[in-house]
């Protein structure tokens, strides 16, 4: 019905200023490409004469809506930006598997074998002291946690083994862990004792030991 | 014969295409090799490459080859490889087909030759359409303000069965655990003896038997004496060798004696 | 009472991919951020575990349809590139491409239409000896690399074309070339050993050629 009325519109365009449309198209295109913001008059300057690109911003900012990108001001130029909420997208993530260190290995070792164990008594077998950041990383796996205080003077905190654990280990409880006798005949035991060896030192894990021996003794029985 | 052939064909070439090729020479270091001279020969045939005459192409070729040498043009090697090649093509294309003849027909190797200008052809007018396509950085453009992808390195760690109980194993095991150790208790190493000999040479300035020197309580055991008396003899050498002591012995199996020595002497 | 039911529906959604719409967003956003082609497997591995990248694509594509940008498929990835028409928009993001030389073009639309080509190969195609700073210099563009060894006496590298030439001249894939159908089924593809002896080089490969001829009618078979 207007069609007259646009008509002339039609004929003007051909000298004048493309259709909003395209006009927003354009504006489209520049923002995407640009390496910087974009200024409203730089726009007017790229684009062909006769164009209004604050309105064709308008239009093109309405239809970013709530889309993935958006059309943001930034001082007084115009850029299309990741929206808000989908920046969690533009990280990469890269997960890299890594076999657990020694120390780790061997402090969930005792923990299985001897828990409730404290960190003095982790440190009595192991003769050596449990960095911090190995505890943590056990308990940041969902390996170990802490179990019940012991009654003991200064109340420690003991370390359990949870089901997390069970389950990447495939055992039912603490309890399958083979003992040394199984794991020698096995001959999971990478080096066996030179014959004529001497007598064992380690009395030292004795005191360590002897409130859980009774708890754990039968499974390191030798 | 045939050679007569050629010339007076040569010579039946027309005014306009002994200029042509003329031009072509003038032109000859702007040709890719003899193909591209002969893909450019066959236009002049204004027929399609399919319906080419080869024998045609192979006169405008070797004419090009002999207006050169006229001209004191020199030619690449493989240009003349080419002329002597077509020479042949043209001489089996020309006589009628000997049965007897071992290789490709004239028409098999004309059909060839056909086919690389073809094929050269097709491929010039692919990398011109490829060419004439809008291209990135000139007529389509990429993001021009990248965000930055952040890179999280997530570690997941991860141990066996056996490791676990391996590292068990490795504790509790700890003191039987010494399979490059060996048993010291029975061992007096030459080591062990220097460090007791050197402390003890100072005193002796006369002759002295050197089972004087043995560390007190290995003589009981025989493992034990075997072992003190061999380091205890091998740190004498050692010393004598740094010229600390001398050593000397009576006859063999006589007991070894030693003295220190003056270092004034 | 319907709350057991119930559970286990609220369960699922929790691990359930995002809606189509929301895919679409992340997709959208995604390929905004960057100017190199994301792979649908990246984009798995970026998005939320379970969505459809391949489904979102196709509608993101829809959607830019004659917009300012589009979304296009190159190789196994995708970008966000500008219309074609609206490249006079950009003379200040035209880059300079050193002119390549007719040699080069040559080559390059051998390579691409003969693909996976040995050296050899090439020259018996333009009948002359392939320069090493013309394929050093498309190599360096990242317009071709190498592709495997022929199975041919000498194992001979072969070159192929690379995403970035399919992104430079804005094919989707190898099929996509300019007039590949008709030069197929002309025979032009074909490797035809010469009959008896040529002046060509490369006598040698006569067998090479025989190999490849099926090498290449199945990768470019529709």
């Amino acid at each position: 019905m207007s069609d007259e009325a646009q008509q002339p519109e039609a004929e003007k365009t051909l000298f004048e200023a493309p259709p909003m449309a395209e006009q927003e198209r354009m504006v489209e295109a520049i923002l995407f490409a640009t390496a910087e913001p974009v200024t409203v008059r730089e726009l007017e300057a790229r684009m062909p004469h006769g164009c209004d690109p604050a309105e064709a911003l308008a239009h093109l900012r309405k239809r970013y809506e709530g889309r993935g990108v958006r059309v943001v001001r930034v001082g007084d130029a115009w850029a299309v930006r990741t929206a808000p909420d989908l920046g969690f997208l533009m990280q990469k993530e890269t997960v890299e598997t890594r076999k657990l260190s020694r120390a780790a290995v061997e402090t969930l070792a005792i923990i299985a074998y001897h828990q409730p164990v404290t960190r003095a008594e982790i440190e009595e077998i192991r003769g050596v002291s449990v960095s911090r950041g190995t505890v943590d990383q056990l308990l940041e796996m969902e390996w170990i946690r802490f179990g019940r205080r012991k009654m003991t003077p200064g109340r420690p905190v003991t370390f359990v083994v949870t089901q997390d654990f069970l389950d990447h280990f495939g055992l039912e409880s603490a309890r399958d862990l083979p003992g040394l006798k199984e794991l020698r005949s096995a001959g999971l035991l990478e080096n066996r004792p030179p014959p004529g060896a001497m007598p064992q030192t380690g009395e030292g894990d004795v005191d360590a030991d002897e409130e859980t021996s009774e708890g754990q003794s039968e499974l390191f029985e030798d | 014969m045939t050679e007569e052939d050629r010339e007076t064909t040569t010579e039946h070439l027309s005014v306009a295409e002994r200029l042509a090729s003329e031009a072509l020479i003038v032109d000859v270091d702007g040709f890719e090799g003899p193909l591209d001279l002969l893909l450019t020969l066959s236009r002049t045939q204004k027929v399609d490459l399919r319906k080419i005459s080869v024998l045609e192409l192979a006169r405008q070729y070797l004419t090009f080859v002999e207006q050169a040498k006229a001209l004191r043009i020199e030619l690449a090697a493989d240009y003349l490889v080419m002329a002597a090649w077509l020479a042949f093509l043209k001489s089996r294309l020309l006589l009628p087909p000997d049965p007897a003849e071992e290789g490709p027909s004239g028409e098999e190797l004309a059909a060839h030759l056909a086919f690389q200008l073809e094929r050269l052809q097709a491929m010039r007018d692919a990398a011109a359409q490829l060419m004439a396509r809008d291209q990135l950085g000139r007529d389509i453009f990429v993001r021009g303000l990248p965000e930055t992808v952040e890179r999280v390195r997530k570690v997941h760690y991860t141990a066996t069965l056996l490791d676990l109980m391996q590292g068990y194993a490795r504790i509790r095991t700890r003191d039987e655990f010494r399979p490059f150790v060996m048993d010291r208790d029975h061992v007096f190493t030459m080591e062990q003896a220097l460090e007791r000999m050197r402390g003890l040479i100072g005193f002796a300035g006369d002759w002295t038997d050197i089972s004087g020197y043995m560390p007190e309580g290995w003589g009981d055991d025989p493992i034990r004496r075997r072992s003190a008396t061999a380091a205890t003899f091998a740190a004498s050498l050692e010393l004598a060798k740094e010229g600390k002591v001398e050593i000397r012995q009576s006859e063999s199996f006589a007991p070894i004696q030693l003295r220190r020595r003056d270092p004034r002497e």
